[in-house]
């Protein structure tokens, strides 16, 4: 029977019940400019301290790689069977943080999910330093890094060109990509609110800020044609994402060596950079808010979001990683399963439980409100979880390099060197320049979204219940109505 | 008959047709030296050397005694690497690693470049005008020396050179030639002079269906390893013989027997006998075998002499079927069975076993009796060393030469040979580079490395015929200051015979005259000349010499070995094994970086010493590999780290020869430990040669540890991979191989 | 006759579009409506409804660049392979495609998003100069209505403004 | 780098290696393919053929420290393994194993070097280009066998102690830092060889030339040769020992001898090894 006007209502009234608010929708527009643009203002002195300390890391790994590159690559403590090192595994690391940024970014945006829009902006300039970052070890990890120009594809009279079956040389290319890509993806999304910069600045920033705003204005044109784009970027820059992370892993599953030639490394990597990605995301979320006192726009509900989408990932994860030892286990191939061995019970094996257990054992904290809710222990949570995603890295890189194959070669005693540990620490110090300069030459949070967030929120408290009506007579609307937050 | 006579320029010229030598002694062209800064060393080179085309040179490796034929590649004036001379009988073109690193010994940085004469307590270089104008004061006609106050040490020598050293000798009047090898076959020679009349039987290990070593490293060290090493690879053709090596210390013989038996040092001989006792089972000996030796060998039933070696008494007739059924065999013995107290005996011992089964004659065989006995190897004793010890304690001599030996080093410590040798007021040393012994001396003379000199050597195993192999320079000599041993020899010969020498101004031409005396017996027609580059281009003289007749008399007294388990001294437990390195020898050329960075084959440690101990003997003592142990014997102790190694008698700890030199250079120097040092007093009863096997040790933990520097990694087997395939000999067709 | 610019800002965009709608209504002559520009702090998509479609272009380049670029680079790296000392590696053919396709894919992204953006800059015809009649509150808060106009009809569309309480009125008046 | 080259020679792009017919006396340029079988009854272990090796292609002695990290450049290497089913005592001896680089046709070096540094020859050798290696060492990662060497340091200002460079041989370069290198088959004695021989209008005959290794061994364990020609005493080894240079994987009679190492990974090495006897009643 056909139920009438009332009863449905009553019933509306019943089942409705509102969701909590990632953000309050009644702060003045004006508001958000000036606390945002506030983030740009001028430094206060802590902030030249941890600069400062910052650029001394920095300082200790170019020294040691110039060590390094004078006497050769023997100071690194590599050896035979030990190719490579901690070189390559913080390299897969970085990538892999820099996963998260552009690729949620992309996802949420595509999926209208609006609480991305005060975290999005940051997550992937996060992003762009990642892969400089890893871009480095690249380098850093070459036996003569001043012919590293060999690997780039381009024109000369010798007829020589990398060589493109090799994984190595998909990396490159999809690097490549991918950081030119998400820079654009960055600076495309950026241009409302350099447009708001460069009307609220004066003098040199002035000029920086209206060249790159390329005057935009806001005409209803522009907007057209800037909504167009970003979709579009959005659904390339989300298999890209997924296809550099893959490529990485082909070095090692496009191998022979036993412990890297597993079927399941391409989806295995791309989880853990996701992964270590959203734990990155909520590290600097709370820096952020805590710095620059964006509470209003970094707010809990959505702090506890990314905790949840982390626990989700971090399972993903953890079962991909069960997935890599039991196929290994029943595959029973010899030289797999005596490396997997080896890793749980060789010299490697205290890393590699404690790997294990940040990895798979602690986000299922996160299934508790109380952690979700703490920021501490959230901000712990965040590291620690990177740090086992590191470890990872390694576990994958050195353990099954000492135990190859070749029984031979095998070795036992082999540990990174002084240098290798200065560099990769380093490699911190870089990034950490390179985002506090971001955060106070271009806005961390991206204004006019926060804004289109606020304008659909006014709109749906005004009409909450009338949407859910006739979102229960007409379920089509409900999704305009964008209750999908 | 000097080539004073000869034209340089054709003389040149014939060589460069004929490929042969590079005769640059004494002839003028560019130092290599000052040509090291430019791209081609002789930048105006002579028309033989062709700028980018090598030549090979004959010569003759002298790193060891088995005087191998070699080639030298020479380019641009520089020998770059030695390989095996194909017309030598004994290397066969074939060549070892020690051969090789002969150009790491010219090109050695801590090579001796000038002469060094004592000044205080330390050695300055001076003028050779000066060092000779020394020599002739000490020992010259005018320093009224007597022959007996005058003694002169050399190692093994052989050819025209050692003629030359005695002929100096009877000029002085001297009877003190001692020559002194710290690894030197004496006590074979002696067991085999009692048993065949002959210093070295020939082996035909081609010809063995079974060969029985008893601790003989032939493949590694000993009379001849290349050659025996070719003779091997025969043995091991279809149809393949069997190899059962029998020793207390796994060596790389004993890593390539079929069947390696481990047994407790000193007790081969006994073990040998309780064979023989088997043996005699399968059949009626009694025409071939005297009846006191049968009645002997009957007390040395399986059990007996399974109690006093720990071999198995099942297998000592296991192995009497196996030599009755697999015959001709060939049953040796080896340097860890003569090196004890009864060492003749022990050898006598088991060359029984080749006259009951009848090998005599088939594998054991004569030599070439040589026709030119003044040629004939010296191998040196150590009854000679200890003369010179005791004389130089006594204060008896009043000058010391020292040329290829290094005593100072391979001398034990309770003989005091250092002191004994500071007593000398003067002492003469010619080396390549300074070693231990040449820190002690007034005068250090540096001479031509084998590759700059002339000479010519005679192997102590010769394969068949005798062979002379031609010694040359393959390049001019290195630094300007160093000098020809030959030359310096025969200078001093003439300080008292100078009428006599007047006719060879140079070792060269001396040579050149006394090899082609040669000539008739090769029965060489063409002209003196053409004998002479002929000999240089090939290398080597063959000349056919009958076979020496081996005798066979054995004696009941040749063979009184203890019936009883000799009782272990509970302070020394252990057996010190103190093992020959194939590389190393005595440690002459400890100073190649090559051969301190070639991986010891059992163990693949390098760059150092190691005590090689039973796994399970470390598990009971709770040693670990690199643990350092402190080894002591009565006369010192010596701190070294621990390798399990399986391959070694539970009651035995090995340590390898030839490291841990005080001197000698940069690669040699502070490297490992030496052995030599704690051996024990203890004699072969028979000759008096020091018995390298016969010290017992004791074996603490020091608790320190350190990384064993080895090419193995964690593990020792192949983990279940298909690297090396094992396959039953009887499933294997080699009959059916290429 | 000349044609002259005025800018007027309002505090929200119902105002904004209610005077658009009204200026829809009446039918100025000399006036379309493609000469009405709304200028806003954030994206306002429902305008459309008002002004029409406004012309995208950004598609065609970016389908232009996904088709053709990763063909290109499929050629580029072919040849080169095919050039590069005919070295045959690891038994494998002198092109194989399994890896040629991997690259092909990352051209195939590459000019998608190099072409997108390009095509965005062309559209959008940035980058532009702003005309003098920009306020920086459409930035913050406000939303402008520019219209460009004849002299003649200016004052009219001034009142049609005015009735929707404005906060600002700009240009238009000489 | 033409769209014609490609569309003309698309097949022979496209072809995979090694196939029959692939080396042929009568192709002009690959009329060799160098291969090795090695006698693992007879050899001994002695390391003449590493010391040899070290003398000809100026291989750097690099000391106690450097080989204690696993620096050592040593191109063949004598492994010796015990037998796994030993008892207290290794009673059958050790096994000596020499192992080198074997040259594979389908090498998995080759595919994942970035710059192609490394790359297969036409007479089938597995060559390393120094001047164009930029040291990524995933050769050496991807090397079932390991016997690829890196120089991690800088060893032509350490290694040799003035008068020690005069030994170098001057056909070899010696490598700096941060490139891989591996044994060639004394590619300097191969190619002399064949200019000689191209110069007299013939191919290298059996025997004429061989490896510094091959030339030392004391017991010939090493036979070196061009397969291609059946008359030459390594290829007739080969068949003998049923060993196909392009098969996977070998189906032989249990009293065949002949194998190839790791052949399950692949690689189609060059080297043939022929099993270890021993007298299981001794």
């Amino acid at each position: 029977m056909v139920n009438t006007y009332e009863e449905t209502e009553v019933a509306v009234e019943k089942r409705f019940v509102p969701k909590p608010l990632d953000i309050n929708a009644d702060i003045a527009w004006a508001k958000i400019n000036k606390d945002i643009l506030r983030s740009l203002e001028r430094p206060r002195p802590i902030f030249w301290v941890i600069f400062i300390a910052s650029f001394a890391l920095f300082l200790v790994g170019v020294s040691c790689e110039v060590y390094q590159y004078q006497t050769g690559m023997g100071v690194a403590n590599l050896d035979n069977p030990q190719m490579w090192g901690l070189y390559i595994a913080t390299f897969i690391w970085w990538i892999g943080m820099g996963h998260s940024g552009t690729l949620l970014s992309a996802l949420l945006h595509i999926m209208h999910a609006d609480w991305r829009k005060p975290i999005y902006r940051y997550s992937e300039a996060m992003t762009t330093f990642t892969l400089l970052t890893a871009a480095l070890f690249v380098l850093v990890h070459l036996g003569r890094i001043w012919q590293f120009y060999y690997v780039v594809a381009y024109p000369n009279e010798r007829w020589t060109w990398p060589n493109f079956q090799s994984p190595l040389v998909w990396d490159a290319t999809a690097i490549g990509t991918y950081l030119t890509s998400s820079l654009l993806f960055l600076y495309i999304g950026m241009i409302p609110d350099l447009a708001i910069c460069r009307d609220n600045a004066v003098g040199i920033r002035k000029k920086l800020y209206t060249f790159m705003s390329l005057g935009w204005m806001g005409t209803d044109r522009q907007w057209a044609n800037f909504r167009v784009t970003y979709l579009t970027l959005a659904c390339f820059l989300m298999p890209l994402a997924v296809s550099v992370h893959s490529i990485v892993s082909t070095d090692f599953a496009a191998s022979q060596q036993p412990g890297y030639h597993i079927t399941s490394f391409p989806p295995y990597f791309v989880a853990g950079a996701i992964y270590s990605g959203l734990a990155v995301i909520i590290t600097l979320f709370i820096v952020l808010r805590y710095t620059f006192r964006f509470e209003e726009y970094m707010t809990m509900p959505i702090l506890e979001k990314l905790a949840k989408l982390t626990f989700a990932a971090g399972m993903v994860w953890t079962y991909l990683n069960l997935i890599e030892y039991a196929t290994t286990w029943y595959g029973n191939d010899m030289y797999a399963k005596q490396a997997l061995i080896y890793r749980a019970t060789g010299p490697f094996a205290p890393e590699w439980w404690l790997m294990n257990f940040l990895g798979s054992v602690l986000p299922f904290a996160l299934t508790f409100k109380r952690v979700r809710a703490s920021i501490p222990v959230m901000l712990f949570m965040s590291i620690f979880i990177n740090f086992g995603m590191w470890l990872e890295r390694w576990m994958i890189i050195s353990p099954t390099l000492a135990h190859g194959i070749y029984p031979w070669t095998w070795d036992d005693d082999q540990w990174p060197s002084f240098i290798q540990w200065g560099i990769v620490a380093g490699s911190f110090g870089w990034f950490n320049m390179l985002f506090m300069l971001y955060c106070k030459i271009f806005p961390s949070v991206s204004m006019y979204e926060v804004k289109e967030m606020l304008h659909e929120r006014r709109f749906f408290k005004s009409t909450n219940v009338a949407t859910a009506r006739d979102s229960a007579i007409n379920p089509d609307l409900a999704v305009e109505g964008g209750l999908a937050s | 008959m000097s080539d004073s006579g000869i034209n340089r320029r054709d003389f040149l010229k014939v060589l460069g047709l004929g490929g042969s030598s590079l005769a640059l002694t004494g002839c003028g062209n560019t130092d290599i030296r000052s040509g090291d800064e430019i791209i081609m060393p002789n930048v105006q080179p002579e028309d033989f050397v062709v700028p980018g085309l090598s030549v090979f040179y004959a010569s003759t490796c002298t790193q060891c005694g088995s005087a191998c034929g070699v080639m030298g590649r020479v380019r641009e004036g520089r020998v770059l690497k030695m390989e095996g001379n194909p017309e030598s009988k004994i290397s066969g073109g074939k060549i070892c690693g020690l051969g090789q690193a002969a150009v790491q010994v010219q090109y050695n940085p801590d090579r001796l470049t000038q002469p060094m004469m004592r000044v205080g307590d330390s050695l300055q270089p001076v003028s050779w005008d000066k060092a000779m104008a020394l020599l002739e004061e000490k020992t010259g006609p005018k320093s009224g020396i007597n022959g007996n106050e005058f003694a002169f040490m050399t190692g093994a020598m052989s050819g025209h050179l050692k003629v030359l050293v005695q002929n100096y000798l009877d000029s002085l009047g001297s009877r003190n030639h001692f020559v002194y090898e710290a690894l030197s076959p004496a006590v074979s020679f002696a067991a085999n002079k009692q048993i065949y009349g002959v210093d070295m039987p020939r082996l035909h290990f081609d010809k063995a269906k079974l060969i029985l070593s008893f601790g003989s490293d032939f493949l590694g060290t000993g009379a001849s390893p290349v050659h025996f090493a070719k003779e091997y690879a025969k043995f091991r053709k279809a149809p393949r013989g069997t190899l059962i090596q029998i020793e207390p210390k796994m060596t790389m013989t004993g890593a390539n027997a079929d069947r390696w038996i481990p047994i407790i040092p000193g007790t081969e001989g006994v073990l040998a006998l309780g064979v023989a006792n088997q043996l005699l089972k399968h059949g009626d000996f009694s025409k071939t075998v005297p009846a006191d030796i049968v009645n002997l060998v009957g007390k040395y039933d399986p059990d007996t002499v399974s109690s006093i070696t720990s071999v198995r008494s099942d297998l000592i007739s296991h192995l009497a079927g196996l030599l009755w059924e697999k015959s001709p065999s060939l049953v040796i013995s080896g340097a860890s069975v003569e090196g004890h107290v009864h060492g003749v005996q022990n050898a006598s011992a088991i060359q029984i076993l080749n006259r009951i089964l009848g090998n005599v004659g088939k594998t054991v065989d004569g030599q070439a009796q040589s026709p030119f006995p003044q040629l004939a190897p010296a191998t040196g004793s150590f009854a000679s060393l200890k003369a010179m010890n005791d004389g130089m304690g006594a204060g008896t001599y009043k000058a010391v030469f020292v040329y290829g030996a290094n005593p100072v080093f391979t001398t034990p410590s309770f003989m005091g040979f250092r002191d004994n040798l500071r007593k000398v007021p003067f002492k003469v040393a010619f080396v390549n580079a300074i070693d231990e012994t040449a820190e002690e001396c007034d005068l250090v003379l540096p001479i031509y490395t084998a590759v700059e000199d002339f000479g010519s050597h005679v192997a102590w195993y010769q394969p068949e015929g005798v062979e002379i192999t031609m010694q040359q320079p393959l390049m001019d000599k290195l630094y300007s200051d160093t000098r020809s041993m030959g030359d310096i020899m025969l200078d001093l010969v003439k300080q008292r015979r100078a009428d006599e020498y007047k006719a060879w101004p140079n070792f060269f031409s001396y040579l050149k005259t006394a090899v082609t005396n040669i000539k008739p017996a090769v029965k060489y027609t063409d002209t003196d000349e053409h004998f002479w580059y002929d000999t240089l281009s090939h290398g080597v003289i063959h000349v056919d010499a009958p076979q020496q007749q081996i005798a066979e008399n054995f004696s009941t007294d040749m063979l009184d070995l203890p019936t009883t388990v000799t009782s272990p001294d509970p302070k020394f437990p252990f057996y010190l094994i103190p093992s020959e390195r194939h590389y190393f020898r005595d440690g002459r050329h400890a100073n190649c970086g090559w051969l301190q960075e070639s991986p010891d084959p059992l163990t693949t440690v390098v760059w150092d010493s190691w005590a090689e101990i039973h796994p399970k003997t470390a598990a009971s003592m709770g040693i670990h590999e690199g643990d350092y142990l402190e080894v002591s014997s009565q006369n010192g102790t010596i701190k070294v780290k621990a390798y399990l190694f399986p391959g070694i008698h539970p009651d035995a700890i090995s340590i390898p020869l030839g490291q841990g030199h005080e001197s000698l250079g940069r690669f040699a120097k502070g490297v490992g430990v030496n052995p030599f040092k704690i051996l024990n007093p203890v004699f072969e009863k028979n000759t008096g040669e020091l018995a390298m096997f016969g010290t017992r040790v004791s074996v603490k933990r020091t608790g320190q540890s350190e990384i064993v520097v080895k090419d193995e990694g964690p593990v020792s087997t192949q983990m279940g991979r298909k690297l090396v395939v094992t396959l039953p000999a009887d499933v294997a067709q080699l009959s059916k191989e290429i | 006759m000349s044609k002259s610019h005025m800018l007027a800002l309002f505090s929200d965009f119902d105002q904004a579009s209610e005077a658009i709608r009204d200026l829809k209504s009446s039918n100025f002559e000399g006036f379309k409506l493609d000469d009405v520009t709304l200028k806003s702090p954030i994206e306002h998509p429902e305008i459309e409804e008002l002004l029409g479609k406004r012309p995208v272009y950004v598609r065609i380049f970016t389908f232009f660049g996904a088709l053709f670029v990763p063909l290109l680079g499929f050629l580029f790296v072919a040849s080169s392979q095919a050039t590069f000392l005919l070295q045959p590696k690891g038994g494998k053919p002198v092109i194989p495609l399994p890896p040629n396709f991997v690259l092909t894919y990352e051209f195939f992204i590459l000019g998608g998003v190099y072409m997108t953006v390009l095509g965005f800059f062309i559209s959008a015809k940035l980058p532009m100069k702003r005309n003098k009649l920009y306020n920086a509150r459409v930035s913050e808060d406000q939303i402008g209505i520019l219209i460009k106009a004849e002299d003649a009809i200016m004052p009219a569309i001034k009142d049609l403004f005015t009735r929707h309480n404005p906060l600002e009125i700009m240009g238009g008046d000489n | 780098m033409s769209i014609t080259n490609l569309l003309n020679n698309w097949s022979f792009y496209r072809q995979k290696r090694p196939y029959r017919g692939q080396y042929d006396l009568n192709r002009q340029y690959s009329e060799y393919k160098w291969a090795m079988a090695l006698d693992l009854d007879i050899c001994t272990g002695c390391n003449a053929c590493t010391t040899a090796c070290y003398a000809e292609n100026n291989l750097p002695v690099v000391g106690k420290e450097r080989f204690k990290h696993g620096h050592v450049m040593h191109w063949i290497r004598i492994e010796r393994y015990w037998d796994e089913n030993m008892g207290e005592f290794p009673e059958q001896g050790a096994s000596f194993l020499p192992m080198m680089c074997q040259q594979c046709e389908e090498a998995p070096c080759e595919t994942v070097c970035p710059v192609g540094a490394t790359s297969h020859t036409n007479d089938g050798l597995n060559s390393q280009n120094y001047h164009r290696c930029v040291g990524s060492r995933y050769c050496s990662v991807n090397c079932p066998y390991k016997v690829r060497y890196f120089n991690y340091w800088n060893y032509p200002s350490t290694a040799w102690p003035a008068p020690l460079p005069d030994q170098l041989n001057p056909d070899v370069t010696v490598r700096t830092k941060g490139i891989m290198e591996k044994c060639t088959f004394c590619v300097q004695r191969l190619n002399e060889a064949k200019s000689r021989a191209r110069t007299e209008y013939r191919l290298v005959r059996d025997g004429e030339v061989v490896p510094a290794c091959v030339q030392a061994c004391p017991t010939s364990a090493i036979t070196f040769g061009n397969i291609v020609d059946p008359k030459s005493k390594v290829a007739m080894m080969w068949k003998n020992q049923q060993v196909d240079l392009y098969k996977d994987m070998q189906e032989k009679d249990n009293s065949v001898r002949g194998y190839r190492i790791l052949e399950d990974l692949r690689p189609f090495p060059s080297v043939m090894y022929l099993e270890r006897v021993r007298d299981m009643e001794a």
